[in-house]
């Protein structure tokens, strides 16, 4: 973490004055926020409300990572774009409204899809990372480099009228990661989108808007981190009780990401992400070779 | 909520547990797309053993599923990757997984993982 | 309600494809939210992510009321505003934002105060309110108005990592009304406000979220109204567990506002309303006579 | 969490019932900044009427409240408009208010309603 002196100005105490006299946060928080680099990849449902939040708190550094053009079919649940936009790239189109509700931040683009040629290079400069994604490809991606980097992963998903969430690798080394939860990806044919599957704008929202919220606790170190309490979230908008919290497994000794595996050489490392070892795609079931994810 | 046989039913070899299942992530489409169903299993399986989340898993699959795409809940006689299993709440791996003990009034929830944002 | 017909177009068919494609919402559901007339009191943390939502899913008339201008203060949680608008009319910059995010939905400006002398007649063109307020005198005001034009009211409330989430009068007549949940008010010394007390953003973005997931519900008739069956949902961000559901009693039989109050006179009529004789700001504690609420 | 006496208490007169008592919408910060305590109290009130809520919320005033501002909870002897009582998740009313009996093991949940926006 970038632990540089950091300083608000007169203008920012007046921004941030509402969250300032929380308890919670503290002129210590907002220090906290202004020094964090934060990681957004994918600015779609997910990642429009989370980054909206993140920028509006005051983070430092706000980096955006997406390879898509804004389409009008995204703009009732990707709300920090717009009909005047589409055609743009999405993380221009992010940044222009980001810029335009909090000015303060460092914006970073990223305009190229996150792929095993860029993703360590990209997420080394980085605290914390938000998986706002679609495919178990990328999400097993995100996770090992962010093992590798030693950096939290807020991790959320949603389709239809349902949403997921789960705090990972947090703090580094001692929670669970994605492959301690999922060593195996899911068969490709049980894996559906939000194009064919459908989804409620507000409900992938209020999803973003809780990785916001879990990583503004993380960036503040407030709750200090329960070790190994690892819960994962569901919300489901029709369901009888809509929200549920799970108690989750922890950190699994043999893991390939964050542990150490029996057979050694199945141990995923910053050298086999790089050299392409690693084929994503294929490990969960699309066309060997094929780097997009 | 789909109830099943009489929750006194107290015969020999037919005692019963009442058990709460329920399904989230999508999972609810193969079972009559109801998230909800309250069952009764025996509390032995056909070798005598007490009823645990493996057993619980085949009776799901013979009794309340009515889909065919078994595999989209069982791949190799075991859940398939990307589903998780919740007893009471609680990652079955705290648990036990399959060899959990089913207890009277458990509530199992299944839920499929999403990647969808 | 309006039921007239309305049409959708191939470029709104295009645009709520991912939502209308759900069994929760189909093409009768879209229809239905594009005749819906729906008002928001209250652009600020609350309404901000509500309108944003029901604007981007489709709602065919949004009437959006606020009397305050946009400050650099609300800019960390009201993020549909922006940092070019400062200063102006709250409900100038949220129609700005709103017309570019879907530019289908008839926005409807109130600049002014909801107050004894106008909310009938504006509530009257709507057919359900959000309730986005910062101050128990005009929930009640709110409330009375709702329950006097039959309309149902869905409620929330936020305050430092809290939250708070109610339908109210839904179906009106039959689910219990603001009054019948809370027949007297809070003592004046006991309401905080955001001012005072501070809020972290993205609880409160996350309650107008919620907000808006009600109001597709209840727009969409889905699921068929249970009767009698209220719930509270509580948001505690830093709560062991974040999310509680709690079952509220039914509607009063002697309420003031819905019910037939055993003093014919308590019982609250538009005339009543109307004619000034509902001081909402002193019943609240406040100084007799003020309108201001 | 706030543990108070021994739960195996069963001398004459001083049975006792355990309670986790929960505080919402900030009226946690007038019991010690906690939103959960565990409390026990007596089966029976001073008149050997059972424990009813009406008695706990005096006991709790007396004992757990420590913030001087007793009318920010109770206002003429009665919960102070604005602030709900749930009985295991369930709105008093629907339980009786004050004069609902205590059970072992009960939840009773204080929230201050909130207003801001
Ligand atoms: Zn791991
Ligand atoms: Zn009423």
């Amino acid at each position: 973490a970038n632990k540089s002196e950091v300083k608000l100005s007169l203008e920012e105490y007046k921004r941030y004055g509402r969250q300032m006299i929380l308890p919670e946060i503290g002129i210590e928080g907002q220090m906290s926020l202004k020094r964090s680099r934060v990681l957004i990849v994918g600015v779609g449902g997910l990642g429009c409300p989370a980054a909206a939040y993140l920028a509006g708190a005051g983070v430092g550094t706000l980096g955006v990572i997406d390879h898509d053009t804004v389409e009008n079919s995204n703009l009732h649940r990707q709300i920090i774009h717009s009909t005047s936009r589409v055609g743009a790239p999405k993380v221009v189109s992010a940044i222009t409204y980001l810029r335009d509700l909090n000015p303060h931040p460092n914006y970073v683009p990223h305009v190229e899809p996150l792929t095993t040629e860029n993703a360590l290079q990209i997420m080394a400069e980085y605290d914390l990372v938000l998986d706002c994604t679609d495919h178990p490809a990328i999400r097993y991606l995100i996770n090992d480099v962010a093992v590798v980097m030693n950096i939290p992963i807020v991790s959320a998903s949603a389709l239809r009228t349902d949403g997921q969430l789960i705090v990972l690798n947090n703090p580094p080394g001692v929670g669970p990661c994605y492959r301690c939860v999922w060593p195996r990806p899911p068969p490709a044919e049980s894996v559906v989108g939000c194009g064919e599957g459908g989804i409620l704008g507000p409900v992938v929202g209020l999803m973003g808007i809780m990785q916001a919220i879990e990583a503004i606790k993380i960036i503040t170190k407030n709750p200090a981190r329960d070790i190994g309490r690892t819960t994962m979230t569901l919300f489901a908008a029709y369901g009888a009780s809509p929200f549920r919290c799970l108690k989750m497994r922890g950190k699994k000794a043999g893991c390939v990401a964050c542990g150490s595996p029996e057979r050694v050489g199945e141990k995923i490392t910053r050298e086999g992400i790089e050299d392409g070892r690693m084929d994503y795609v294929a490990f969960c079931g699309g066309r060997a070779g094929m780097r997009e994810l | 909520m789909g109830e099943q046989q009489d929750p006194s039913a107290d015969e020999v070899g037919c005692k019963l547990i009442s058990l709460n299942i329920e399904f989230s992530g999508g999972l609810e489409m193969l079972f009559s797309n109801q998230r909800s169903h309250r069952i009764q299993i025996p509390v032995k399986d056909s070798s005598e053993q007490p009823a645990n989340v493996g057993f619980l898993v085949r009776h799901l699959c013979e009794n309340l599923m009515k889909d065919k795409r078994k595999d989209l809940f069982v791949l190799e006689d075991r859940i398939r990757p990307g589903i998780l299993v919740l007893i009471n709440d609680a990652d079955w791996e705290l648990e036990g997984e399959e060899e959990y003990l089913i207890q009277d009034g458990d509530t199992i929830l299944f839920v499929s993982t999403l990647h969808g944002g």
